[in-house]
């Protein structure tokens, strides 16, 4: 206990002591594994709600009903005029407040109920990359050429049909290559919650560099861990669009 | 559908695009087994009155029939409608995301609910129809554009329809391509099918048409048999349209 | 707890305060950035891959990590490097106003280059053909041809990378930086009223947001005046 | 019960995380020493700084035992319980620089702070010290303790305000502190720097402020707080006269 | 250039797109005055030869040469043959961000190097000369395709070209709007004025052309004068090829 604090090891410089940056990240390691895997998780998680929120801004935007898409059309100005940073934090603060006075519509027994700072961060990027998500939806909705849907309903094809197999098979091969920028905005985006205290790598380097005084290795540490979940989610996505536009390209 | 009655039945149609009338005052009886040829200068509301039929365009005035069933809101009358009324568009409209033999079984398995394995015999049946078996498993892009409007052919017959419907099917196809597609429609022609055809191809025309209409800002401004339409036609509009698209 | 709108009264000047700071960050580096951009986008339209290489690797970098981190790397990390801390860059480093323009106009420049890309590989290639039958050089096709018409195409996606670089700005505060949401953190940290400060500062940065949206579009609608069809049979 | 525990989690060597991994330091040793004696589970939640008290009124954890002063601001908002170690701050700076920033009877002198840069926690007891004291003096903010010493070290401020304790540890008694000394008496004024450091809760819980002042107290009788100064500094930092002696 | 020696010549050339050879041991003669009319299938290889021509696509084999001046990667020459060559392309590619008069003046400045005032002065005397002098404020999508492509026939008339090249000018034009193109055509050969033109328009081929030739898999199958060539075809592929053309 407190040895790093008594004992404190000269700060890195990269010139005159060769080998010291990996020596610096010793003890490290596992941090920033747990950390990685917490961008995992948040990841993943605002990935599913992103879609959800785009599928239902975009289905508001398309549909004839006035009240959906002012909804949708204010949800989408909201979150893409306020800085990210803006809504992990109100998010992160107003959460508790609002969801207990909710549930205590439904239950005054209810003392207080609380978001922790995962869903908290979660909701907030998959919220904000939601807003974008919604107008790519609607953009590849309105892709599908307005031929293939009238062939459709010309060989009698109803209203749920046309939708599955015509509009959605369609709309995703458009939607993919916009859909993996905003994967990549999300993954970055995880990198904000650090702010309100989630223990993902960003706040693990600052917990390093608290007790190393590092701060160089270990951001760009965290810069390579980014570089690498980037990287998987551009192959990914590149696989996707090879799948996903067989019928593009022609045999010859 | 009795074949003692017309197919189609339009009576004094109307359609509006806001306050541009598309269609005026639009009549037409087509009886079973009719070949019908439209044309017209662009904008004369070809599109618009072959749309009308099979209900994409909603009509704002007059009636129209098929068979004994009323194009109205109703839903199952629609369905009806549009099982026996196959249509054809300029621009192929195949669905891009799907082989050629999957865009020719999908509204069987939905609509028809045809068994698999039926529906892809019916999709090649129709595939050698218009002569093109080989390119069953290829997707719409592969295939040339005249091959593509053959499969579009192939994919409305697949339904078993009563009428088909043409909207200038080889305006988009570069020259050579165009007759292996009247070729298949004139085949179609031969036996027995009622068509309704907008098309400038007036080679097609003198050969397949029993009556030959020509529309002009919504209305019909000629309406007869080939010989007399191209021979003498009576309208001075008419003969305009016609001296632009023959003497090329 | 409850919303004290007094508050935000008595907040909202001295956040508005920090717009100056805000619009020298979104401006200067904004300008820098397309600057930047427009070498990155040429190094990678220049068919040479010993150019085209350097520029991909830049951008997939830059494109590929958090903002956050790259203005940590800048403000944070790069004075411990003794080259930068003894090199004649060393004022713009240690000052952060310094920090934030250098983080700010690499990470939009990179994303800004593929943007201006997308519109130099969207000029239609029959339109660079007919004017290289013209005997126009490939000089002058580029100035006079694909510039025009490309930055027309790339304009609607530009406007949204300036409204992302408006809300990257607010990252600022982490480096000291006293900009709005520096300002607001500071009174939310005194007045431990985070809902009335952080809400009212979200509703400036629409505005500002809404301000980019409309000053794009007119620019928009100025440059494609000649893909509207107006007044002709 | 559970005790949620808000704290920065990058104060060394009061809270912080240890290369292991594991939260360490003089705050943490106080909160599982006070959860222990009231029997309760501890759950430690990390936060940073100028969110500590939102936080708290948030409902995000219970107790914020964060090396957190007692003063009249924060006690207009938030509860705290009796102190449990002094709280005093100190200006550091570089001793080339020969900053004469004080008087003989420890008063600031505000022309000699004119063109300085003084670093500051955002939302510390300094900050309240020097908008009162020297409101013309230029501060800047900075979310953590640690990357103020960076810039100190780095040159983009002259001089910081924290806490000496720290300060000597884990700065000026090492390698990279040379160089710097204290340019400050021990400035400790009640106003702004409160009683001393206690643990924070939301208002209008007095039972569980009367459990956690008995707890200290007992931490204090037992020794207990001085055996934890010790494992950090060479001295005690709390009161004796707090306890029952 | 003299009016004794041909102005075109194309001397076994061969373009290979990959492993694909899209133009085989050609051979072309063009003197000036003549007028040569080139069709063929899709895909045969037309707009590949005529775009060697003025060196949008670079050959890989044999030798062309424009007037005295062999078609090489020098720059110099290549700036001098594309003066002299001018070039009417299927999809107009007019500038879209200039106004008409500004598309026809463009070029005149910057390559060469007429001053402002004449620029205008020739610009409006082509646009005379295509009928179209009161569209020169307007951009060109406010044109009707047939207008556009007389603007782009008088773009490249503004650089005095020795010969124009036509790249199936008509095929993207509505029916209607073919027959103003080919008289603006018609009027440039009546003036004199050397022309390779890929088309399918056989009315505009009879009556202009002093030769036809016919391509298919990148050579020329079939060399003669249009009686001939619409009379009495030699070749095969040719017949076949007419058939499909002329019987629609
Ligand atoms: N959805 C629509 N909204 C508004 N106007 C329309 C719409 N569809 C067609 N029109 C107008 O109705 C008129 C007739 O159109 P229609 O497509 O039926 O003509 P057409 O005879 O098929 O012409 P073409 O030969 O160009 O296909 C045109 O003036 C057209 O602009
Ligand atoms: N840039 C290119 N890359 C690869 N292949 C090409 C390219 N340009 C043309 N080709 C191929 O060369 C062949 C000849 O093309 P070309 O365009 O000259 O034919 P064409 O006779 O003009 O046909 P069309 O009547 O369709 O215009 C075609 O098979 C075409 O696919
Ligand atoms: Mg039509
Ligand atoms: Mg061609």
């Amino acid at each position: 206990m407190g040895r790093r604090a008594q004992v404190r090891r000269p700060i890195f410089t990269l010139n005159h002591e060769k080998g010291h940056a990996v020596d610096v990240l010793t003890g490290w390691w596992d941090d920033f594994f747990w950390g990685s895997v917490v961008v995992a998780q948040v990841f993943l998680a605002s990935l599913v709600l992103m879609v959800i929120f785009g599928l239902l801004g975009a289905a508001a935007k398309l549909s004839s009903n006035r009240i959906f898409q002012k909804i949708a059309n204010g949800y989408t100005i909201v979150f893409r005029g306020t800085p990210e940073i803006l809504v992990i934090l109100l998010l992160y603060f107003g959460s508790a407040i609002a969801l207990t006075a909710i549930a205590q519509v439904f239950n005054p027994e209810i003392k207080f109920l609380d978001v922790p700072p995962f869903w908290a961060g979660t909701i907030a990027i998959a919220l904000i990359v939601g807003s974008y998500a919604t107008e790519t939806f609607r953009g590849a909705f309105l892709g599908v050429k307005p031929g293939s849907i009238e062939a459709a309903q010309a060989l009698g094809m109803n209203g749920f049909q046309v939708f599955f197999y015509v509009r959605v098979a369609e709309m995703w091969r458009l939607a993919l290559p916009a859909f993996g920028n905003h994967m990549l905005s999300l993954i970055k985006d995880t990198a904000l919650i650090s702010i309100i205290g989630l223990n993902e790598t960003l706040f693990v380097a600052k917990q390093a560099i608290a007790t190393t005084g590092a701060p160089f290795i270990m951001y760009i540490m965290v810069g390579v861990i980014y570089l690498g979940f980037s990287t998987v989610i551009t192959l990914t996505v590149m696989t996707l669009e090879y799948y996903g536009t067989r019928h593009m390209r022609s045999a010859t | 559908m009795s074949a003692t009655q017309p197919l189609i039945r339009m009576e004094h149609v109307g359609k509006n695009f806001g306050t541009f009338k598309a269609l005026h005052d639009f009549n037409l009886v087509v009886t079973k087994g009719e070949r019908i040829v439209v044309c017209g200068p662009s904008g004369s509301g070809k599109s618009t009155m072959i749309r009308c039929i099979n209900r994409l365009e909603k009509h704002d005035e007059g009636r129209i029939f098929i068979g004994d069933i009323e194009l109205t809101d109703k839903l199952k009358d629609l369905n009806a409608v549009r099982r026996e009324v196959g249509m054809v568009f300029q621009s192929f409209n195949l669905f891009p995301h799907m082989t050629i033999l999957k865009n020719l079984m999908l509204a069987q398995k939905l609509v028809r609910k045809t068994p698999k394995d039926e529906a892809r015999e019916v999709a090649m049946h129709y595939l050698n129809r218009v002569k093109i078996p080989e390119q069953a498993d290829k997707y719409p892009i592969q295939l040339l554009g005249g091959q593509q409007q053959r499969v579009a052919i192939a994919r409305a017959l697949c339904m078993k329809p009563e009428v088909m419907l043409f909207d200038e099917p080889t305006s988009a196809l570069d020259p050579e391509m165009i007759n292996e597609v009247l070729e298949v429609m004139t085949d179609l022609a031969k036996d027995g099918m009622t068509m309704i055809c907008v098309t400038h191809e007036m080679g097609f025309a003198r050969s397949v048409a029993d009556r030959v209409i020509f529309m002009d800002a919504g209305e019909i401004v000629e309406e007869a048999t080939p010989e007399i339409f191209f021979g003498a036609p009576r309208n001075e509009r008419t003969k305009l349209f016609l001296s632009q698209i023959l003497t090329h | 707890m409850s919303f004290d709108v007094s508050l935000i009264f008595s907040a909202l000047p001295k956040m508005l305060m920090g717009i100056g700071l805000t619009f020298q960050l979104l401006v200067l580096s904004g300008v820098l950035g397309l600057a930047l951009a427009i070498v990155l986008m040429l190094m990678r339209v220049s068919g040479k891959w010993y150019l085209d290489w350097p520029a991909q690797t830049y951008i997939y970098i830059f494109r590929g990590t958090p903002i956050l981190v790259q203005i940590f790397i800048v403000y944070y990390g790069f004075p411990q490097l003794e080259f930068i801390r003894e090199g004649i860059l060393w004022p713009i480093f240690r000052d952060p106003f310094g920090c934030a323009i250098v983080a700010l106009t690499l990470n939009t420049g990179a994303y800004v280059s593929e943007i201006l890309r997308g519109g130099v590989l969207g000029v239609d290639r029959g339109i660079l053909e007919a004017g290289e039958a013209l005997g126009l050089n490939r000089c002058q096709r580029f100035t006079y041809l694909t510039t025009p018409i490309a930055a027309r195409l790339a304009l609607p996606a530009y406007g949204n990378d300036v409204i992302s670089l408006l809300k990257s700005t607010a990252l600022v505060s982490t480096i000291t930086l006293a900009d709005m949401t520096g300002i607001a953190r500071t009174i939310v940290a005194q007045t431990y009223a985070p809902y009335e400060i952080f809400i009212s500062l979200a509703i400036v940065y629409m505005i500002i947001t809404l301000f980019i949206q409309k000053l794009m579009a007119r620019i928009e609608r100025w440059l494609g005046r000649y893909t509207v069809r107006t007044g002709q049979t | 019960e559970t005790l949620r525990v808000g704290m920065e989690c990058t104060y060394a060597p009061f809270n912080y995380r240890t290369d292991a991994g594991e939260l360490a330091g003089y705050d943490v040793d106080v909160a599982t020493g006070v959860a222990a004696i009231m029997g309760a589970d501890l759950e430690f939640v990390c936060q940073q700084w100028d969110g500590m008290i939102p936080a708290l009124l948030a409902n995000k954890f219970d107790l914020i035992v964060a090396s957190m002063s007692i003063t009249n601001q924060r006690l207009e908002k938030i509860d705290f319980s009796s102190p449990y170690r002094d709280s005093v701050g100190r200006l550091v700076g570089r001793s080339e620089a020969n900053l004469n920033l004080f008087d003989e009877a420890s008063n600031p002198i505000p022309e000699n702070f004119k063109g300085l840069r003084i670093g500051i926690e955002r939302a510390s007891t300094y900050e309240a010290w020097f908008n009162a004291t020297l409101p013309d003096a230029e501060t800047v903010l900075y979310d953590g303790n640690e990357p103020m010493y960076l810039d100190l070290r780095n040159g983009r401020v002259d001089a910081i305000m924290t806490n000496p304790m720290k300060a000597h540890l884990s700065f000026l008694a090492t390698e990279e502190g040379s160089g710097f000394e204290f340019v400050s008496p021990a400035i400790s004024e009640i106003e702004y720097f409160g009683t001393g450091v206690g643990i924070g809760l939301r208002q209008g819980q007095p039972e569980l402020m009367a459990r956690l002042d008995a707890a200290i107290k007992q931490l204090i009788n037992d020794g207990k707080l001085t055996e934890f100064a010790l494992k950090y500094f060479p001295f005690p930092i709390h009161n004796e006269k707090w306890g029952d002696s």
